[in-house]
């Protein structure tokens, strides 16, 4: 592996100034758990890693006015530990707490997943259908970006030279809401997703009708998707199987999956297919458990 | 956990008990030393460069940069490795050619697998020695890679090695890829095919799998002025490493001295030779002791897993279900150079069965992927898969169970194994009737699972013969009365324990005063490896042979103090006796402090040359899976083992041995394989992408140990380690096809072929 | 090899490794795993993959269990480390390792620290986990050997033997 | 006999041949069957087999090669020698 620094700066400021003047040459991290397996692959070469988590900002974790601030630099286990949090939000709960192993959530954070660009992120989708905004911070000071639009491509980001992701905000769900993701991987635990799916609905006040709905895939396109007409489908329809099933059947028309060591084209369309229908009945009783 | 035996059980005081072993303590302590926890002065850490394309000319290697690079002392490329003509080496049990094991080791001219090294470098510390492999400049040319049975067998086909002469049933074939093709034949199976009430012919597909053991390889070497080499290597095999190392590197066998540092796994991976040569040449030129540790992804890339290949396989048989007539037909892809099992699988593939005609056809061929290793009871899961899963498919159109069948055709004691011998007294009957018996097999299946989920029951025997031969064991006594047990074989799963419960068995001591070490080439008569599940058998032989003549010697010691003649002293339960003054004894600990007075230390080696194995240990299995058929994924629900021990030393340590067995089955069945591009490049080489089930994808493992005594070992035992890898994959297939009524012929049955053959059946094929 | 702004220089690294201070210098490019066994002579914690993939390498870093091949040396500065070498009380074993050697769950051994390591921080935040929960916990750590279930059943069995009542009178 | 000596048997599968040892039934059958010995015998050691190939004597794999003592009625089987794994 190509020798780095490794740089601990405390504040915002710093860790931008750092990242501006190396450029490409240097990268932010959290948990490390993504980018030191990448580096000693010879993926790319850095001069320079510089971890967030001295930075107060990304190491923060808030949950106010029935929204969520999730630091970038947040491990999983302490999202997944919080009751709180995971009261209010058990569709990112799904997937804080299937990431790796135990050894990994201790270290690995939603904001590193999401700024690695794998198509594969299992927490990426969650993060999309709740509407999620990427808080960053630059030479040119702060700037926002929806989560769906952050990934641009297998390891891309909008992330600019000197950039960072400091915090993602997750705004108070709607009423009557509920949320849920799974993925589908041929081992129980240790494994990328050969296909996930977040879903989320908000029902009207009887919970006879669909009054919004997201919907995003995973590992079947170049990025994490969000599946818009499947989410557009669902607007004012019944919460029932036929409408999931038929939900399913549109997500997938969405999906553009590639065949890998990791599952075939076909398969992963039919996952996209039963995963959608099962993240929505998931999403549906926690919608009618909500407040 | 349950043992059932057959017979009047010889008495016992220390084999069949559970004491904990003696290597235990250092284990869980994290004090136990494994290869690359060495450390020795000087030491230096080397790299290997690996060749990017599964085949291709290196035209030039230019490593000037990387030698005078900061932190680096030397650079070896294939220039400065010793050439080898081709010359075979009896290795025990296997067959290689002395050249073949050179060029794989270091490429010269040609590379002819991805990761075949072609240069290495030795440095003040592994990073280092990393980066200077970048500034080694190689050329390649690269070439169509050969990386499949048809690639590999066309007219016309890519041939790897110019020179390869092939041997095709007795007759020299040049030009080919075929390394061997050989034949067993009894009988008429033609003419009984056609005599047959009903035949079967399946055709099965099998991917290669690795032995996935959690340590990767490593070795340290130092080559010494005085032309000594010294190395300290995790392997199977430190005598065969020996002898190896003095082949390849031009050195008589007692210059090197091999030094069995503690093995994380091996299964029959760590035999061969890999980084031990190349870490000596550079300690050569560097002057210092070199360590290497490979990276995960080249134990992948580089090293041996079983042979993948395709199993074609027919059976006939009467009205009443008996066997008339079975042929097979066996391809298996050695990797860049020839040996892949053939010979065992052609015995695997039908040798649990009475098979009065047969023929067994069998292909090794070459192919642009790594050489493969021994993979546990090698060749014979993948040719298992196939007759395991006929003989299952077969009982369904026949309408008889798989129980009844395996019961009314099982080979037993005077029946003939395919390639000929006489099988004696075997388990293989009373395997099947512990599965039988179990609550397992006596329980009712419920068939429907939660959300949908199908389930299915499957079963399957097997059949591994195991091997004897060379064992050394020297005990030493101490004034104290505990015993030191010096020992060459490397300890892979707790045979310290079962080595040293057997010499404290004749020696009347508890296990715990057996102190057993495993120790270097120069400290201890020639062993053969730890493998062939010979291991407690032949090396427990060693040792009770070393424990007698200590009796035999202390016998003689009591004598002169009881001032009589050594046929009047007796030795029983650990206490020697005066037989004409009976109130003379001395337990074996009081003895012991006499020693010194009476002719000095008493210091006793057992050598053996132990003959076959008792006609191996059989198997059987029985499992329930249950399959979602929304996601294709299979989930093992309940799993138990049945396989017959001879005399289980440790039991626990043979429930292990049965246990991993299954789990490495099981993810051999449902999901290991190597994935590759259309070059032969591996994809999925590392722990994530391979997928090997982890705690969460196997439910607890029941074993059922049977006991029909070895009659060629004093205590009945037999080698146990390697049959039971053989059941599980047929088991899970048959279980797959029994829960969605559509049958997988190929490994793994991943989810997505699971979803294949659901589509197939609701298209009207492979249906039931 | 690319220029770089300036050479890279190793760094001291102050952390409590099992209870004891520690200093050490490492290449800030160096994982804690390499820092342990290399530069501290802590080679109980072991290699299996390098990317987090086996659990072979677990270590407690703050209560916490990580893979201590994707955590950088410098990353420990300042912080606890608890590794196989520290589980042990004196004159003793701790009772997941007696377990592991009275229900056989090793073989090769090369996995067993990381799993004790592991079953250790479970035991500590539930006390009594039930087998879902146990493989759930430990599926992080490969073993190729033992089909885990002893691995399983010993950490059943010293979850026992901890939530026994102490003996009255004890220290 | 194997398939692949059996050129040198005229097809015969099974022979009797006399012998007190491995070595004595080995020079017996090349008499017999010319040619077979240097398919059977170590070229470079006249008390060894061919490497690769094993000899099972009733029904066992020998462990002295070729100076395996026989019995009148043994059962003499040469095979492929196995490759031993875990």
């Amino acid at each position: 592996m190509h020798p780095f620094s490794y740089v601990a700066p405390r504040t915002l400021d710093e860790a931008v100034e750092i990242l501006d003047r190396r450029g490409e040459r240097a990268r932010p991290f959290a948990g490390a758990t993504d980018i030191l397996v990448q580096l000693r692959a010879g993926r790319f070469e850095l001069d320079a890693l510089v971890d967030l988590k001295a930075v107060p900002e990304t190491t923060a974790l808030s949950l106010d006015g029935g929204g969520l601030r999730i630091g970038a630099a947040v491990p999983c286990c302490e999202i997944y530990e919080d009751a709180a949090v995971r009261a209010a939000f058990p569709g990112l709960i799904d997937a804080a707490s299937l990431i790796g192993g135990i050894q990994i959530q201790s270290r690995a954070s939603l904001g590193g997943n999401l700024c690695n660009a794998s198509p594969s992120a299992d927490g990426v989708c969650p993060l999309i259908v709740h509407s999620a905004v990427a808080k960053l911070r630059g030479p040119e000071g702060e700037r926002d970006a929806s989560v769906e639009s952050f990934c641009t491509g297998p390891g891309a980001n909008v992330l600019r030279r000197g950039e960072l992701l400091v915090e993602i905000e997750l705004p108070p769900p709607p009423e009557r809401f509920g949320a849920a993701y799974q993925r589908f991987i041929p081992r129980n635990e240790m494994d990328i997703a050969v296909a996930g799916v977040a879903s989320a609905v908000a029902l009207d006040e009887d919970g006879a009708a669909i009054v919004s709905a997201r919907l995003a895939l995973a590992a079947v396109g170049p990025t994490p998707i969000l599946a818009e007409r499947a989410s557009a489908f669902l607007m004012g329809k019944p919460p029932t199987t036929e409408t999931f099933a038929e939900a399913g059947k549109i997500a997938a028309s969405e999906a553009s999956p590639i065949a890998d060591m990791r599952g075939t084209k076909e398969h992963r369309l039919q996952l996209i297919e039963t995963l959608t229908r099962r993240t929505l009945a998931v999403a549906l009783a926690r919608a009618r458990t909500s407040r | 956990m349950t043992t059932t035996t057959d017979r009047p059980a010889q008495q016992f005081n220390v084999v069949g008990t559970r004491p904990i072993r003696h290597d235990g303590v250092d284990k869980v302590l994290g004090r136990a030393q494994y290869g690359a926890d060495l450390k020795l002065p000087g030491l230096i850490h080397g790299a290997v460069l690996r060749s990017p394309h599964a085949h291709a000319v290196i035209k030039r290697v230019d490593a000037a940069k990387a030698a005078a690079a900061h932190g680096v002392f030397a650079v070896i490329t294939g220039e400065d490795m010793p050439v080898s003509a081709s010359e075979l080496l009896d290795m025990g049990e296997e067959v290689t050619d002395l050249r073949w094991m050179s060029e794989r080791i270091m490429a010269r001219g040609k590379a002819v697998y991805k990761g075949h090294p072609v240069a290495a470098v030795a440095a003040v510390d592994q990073n280092a020695a990393l980066e200077a492999l970048k500034l080694i400049e190689v050329d390649y040319e690269p070439l169509p890679a050969v990386i499949s049975l048809e690639d590999a067998m066309a007219p016309g086909a890519v041939v790897i090695h110019d020179d390869l002469v092939g041997d095709h049933l007795g007759e020299k074939a040049r030009g080919t890829n075929v390394a061997e093709h050989t034949r067993i034949e009894f009988g008429d199976p033609d003419a009984a095919f056609e005599q047959a009430a009903h035949v079967l012919e399946r055709t099965y597909t099998i991917s290669r799998a690795h032995q996935g053991y959690i340590e990767p390889h490593s070795a340290t070497a130092f080559w010494s002025p005085d032309g000594k080499l010294a190395v300290w290597t995790t392997t199977q095999a430190p005598f065969g490493v020996r002898s190896n190392l003095a082949q390849v590197l031009k050195l008589p066998v007692s210059a090197v001295k091999v030094t069995p540092m503690e093995i994380g796994g091996g299964f029959g991976g760590k035999i061969q030779l890999y980084l031990e040569p190349l870490a000596a040449v550079l300690s050569k030129k560097a002057a210092r002791p070199v360590k290497m540790v490979m990276d995960r992804k080249s134990v992948f890339d580089a090293t041996g897993p079983g042979p993948g290949g395709q199993v074609t396989v027919k059976m006939g048989v009467d009205a009443n279900g008996a066997i008339v007539a079975a042929t097979a037909d066996i391809r298996y892809m050695a990797g860049a150079y020839p040996g892949s099992s053939i010979s065992a699988a052609s015995v695997g593939v039908f040798a649990c069965y009475k098979v009065p005609n047969l023929r067994i056809d069998a292909y090794d061929v070459v192919i642009n992927m790594s050489k493969t290793a021994a993979y546990r009871a090698p060749g014979t899961p993948q040719a298992a898969f196939a007759s395991e899963s006929l003989v299952s498919e077969l009982c369904e159109r026949i309408g008889m169970s798989p129980m009844d069948f395996h019961l009314l055709n099982a080979a037993e004691e005077g029946d003939r194994r395919p390639d000929g011998p006489i099988f004696p007294r075997v388990g293989n009957k009373a395997c099947m009737e512990a599965i039988r018996d179990s609550a397992h097999f006596q329980s009712a299946l419920q068939r429907e699972g939660p959300d949908g989920k199908l389930r299915g029951r499957g079963m399957a025997s097997g059949f591994w013969n195991g091997i004897g031969n060379r064992s050394s064991v020297t005990i030493n006594v101490n004034d104290d009365g505990v015993v030191s047990l010096v020992e060459g074989n490397p300890d892979i799963g707790g045979t310290r324990a079962t080595i040293a419960m057997q010499a404290a068995e004749i020696l009347g001591l508890p296990a715990e005063d057996v102190h057993p070490a495993v120790v270097d080439t120069d400290a201890i008569g020639y062993n053969d490896l730890t493998a062939g599940s010979r291991t407690t058998y032949a090396s427990g032989q060693a040792a009770i042979e070393a424990a007698r003549l200590v009796v035999e010697e202390m016998k003689k010691r009591m004598a002169l103090v009881w001032e009589t003649d050594p046929e009047n002293v007796e030795f029983e339960n650990g206490v020697f006796r005066n037989k004409v003054a009976p109130d003379q004894r001395f337990a074996f600990k009081q003895a012991a402090g006499k020693l010194g007075q009476t002719g000095g230390p008493v210091a006793k080696t057992g050598s053996v040359n132990v003959r076959g194995s008792g006609g191996g240990s059989f198997a059987a299995h029985l499992v329930d899976v249950e399959v979602d058929p929304e996601t294709g994924k299979t989930q093992v629900i309940r799993y138990t083992a049945a396989q017959d021990a001879g005399k289980a030393v440790h039991p626990s340590y043979v429930e292990g041995q049965f246990q991993g067995g299954a789990a490495q089955g099981v993810g051999w069945a449902l999901n290991e394989e190597y994935y590759t591009d259309e070059d032969g490049v591996m994809l999925n080489s590392s722990f994530l992408d391979y997928r090997m089930p982890t705690a969460l994808d196997l439910p607890m493992l029941d074993t059922i140990i049977v006991e029909t005594p070895n009659a060629n070992h004093p205590f009945g035992v037999r080698g146990i380690g390697e049959t039971s890898i053989v059941p599980p994959a047929p088991a899970v297939a048959n279980a797959i096809a029994d829960a969605i009524g559509a049958r997988l012929y190929q490994t793994p049955m991943n989810p997505a072929r699971v979803m294949e053959a659901l589509a197939a059946k609701r298209n009207g094929a492979n249906g039931r | 090899m690319t220029q770089q702004e300036a050479p890279v220089r190793k760094i001291t690294v102050a952390c409590d490794v099992n209870g004891y201070p520690a200093e050490f210098l490492a290449a800030p490019h160096q994982s804690l795993l390499e820092a342990l066994r290399e530069a501290m002579g802590l080679t109980g914690t072991k290699e299996g993959c390098n990317d987090g993939n086996c659990g072979a390498c677990t270590v407690a870093l703050d209560g916490r269990i990580v893979d201590s091949c994707l955590v950088l040396a410098a990353e420990a500065d300042g912080k606890r480390v608890d590794t196989i070498e520290g589980m042990a009380p004196p004159n003793g074993l701790h009772p997941l390792q007696q377990a592991f050697l009275e229900e056989a769950a090793l073989q090769c051994g090369i996995c067993t620290p990381g799993f004790l390591v592991a079953a250790k921080a479970l035991l500590e935040r539930e006390p009594e986990p039930d087998e879902h929960r146990i493989r759930l916990w430990l599926a992080g750590n490969l073993c190729r050997c033992t089909g885990y279930d002893k691995i399983v059943r010993a950490v059943q069995r010293a979850s026992s033997e901890m939530s026994k009542p102490a003996p009255a009178g004890g220290a | 006999m194997p398939i692949t000596l059996r050129a040198h048997t005229g097809g015969e599968a099974r022979l009797e041949v006399p012998g007190a040892t491995l070595r004595a039934l080995v020079r017996n059958l090349d008499e017999r069957c010319p040619g077979v010995r240097e398919r059977l015998v170590h070229p470079d050691d006249p008390d060894r087999l061919m490497p690769g190939l094993a000899a099972v004597v009733d029904g066992e794999p020998t462990n002295m090669g070729l100076l395996t003592p026989l019995g009148e009625d043994s059962e003499v089987h040469f095979l492929p020698a196995i490759a031993g794994g875990a």
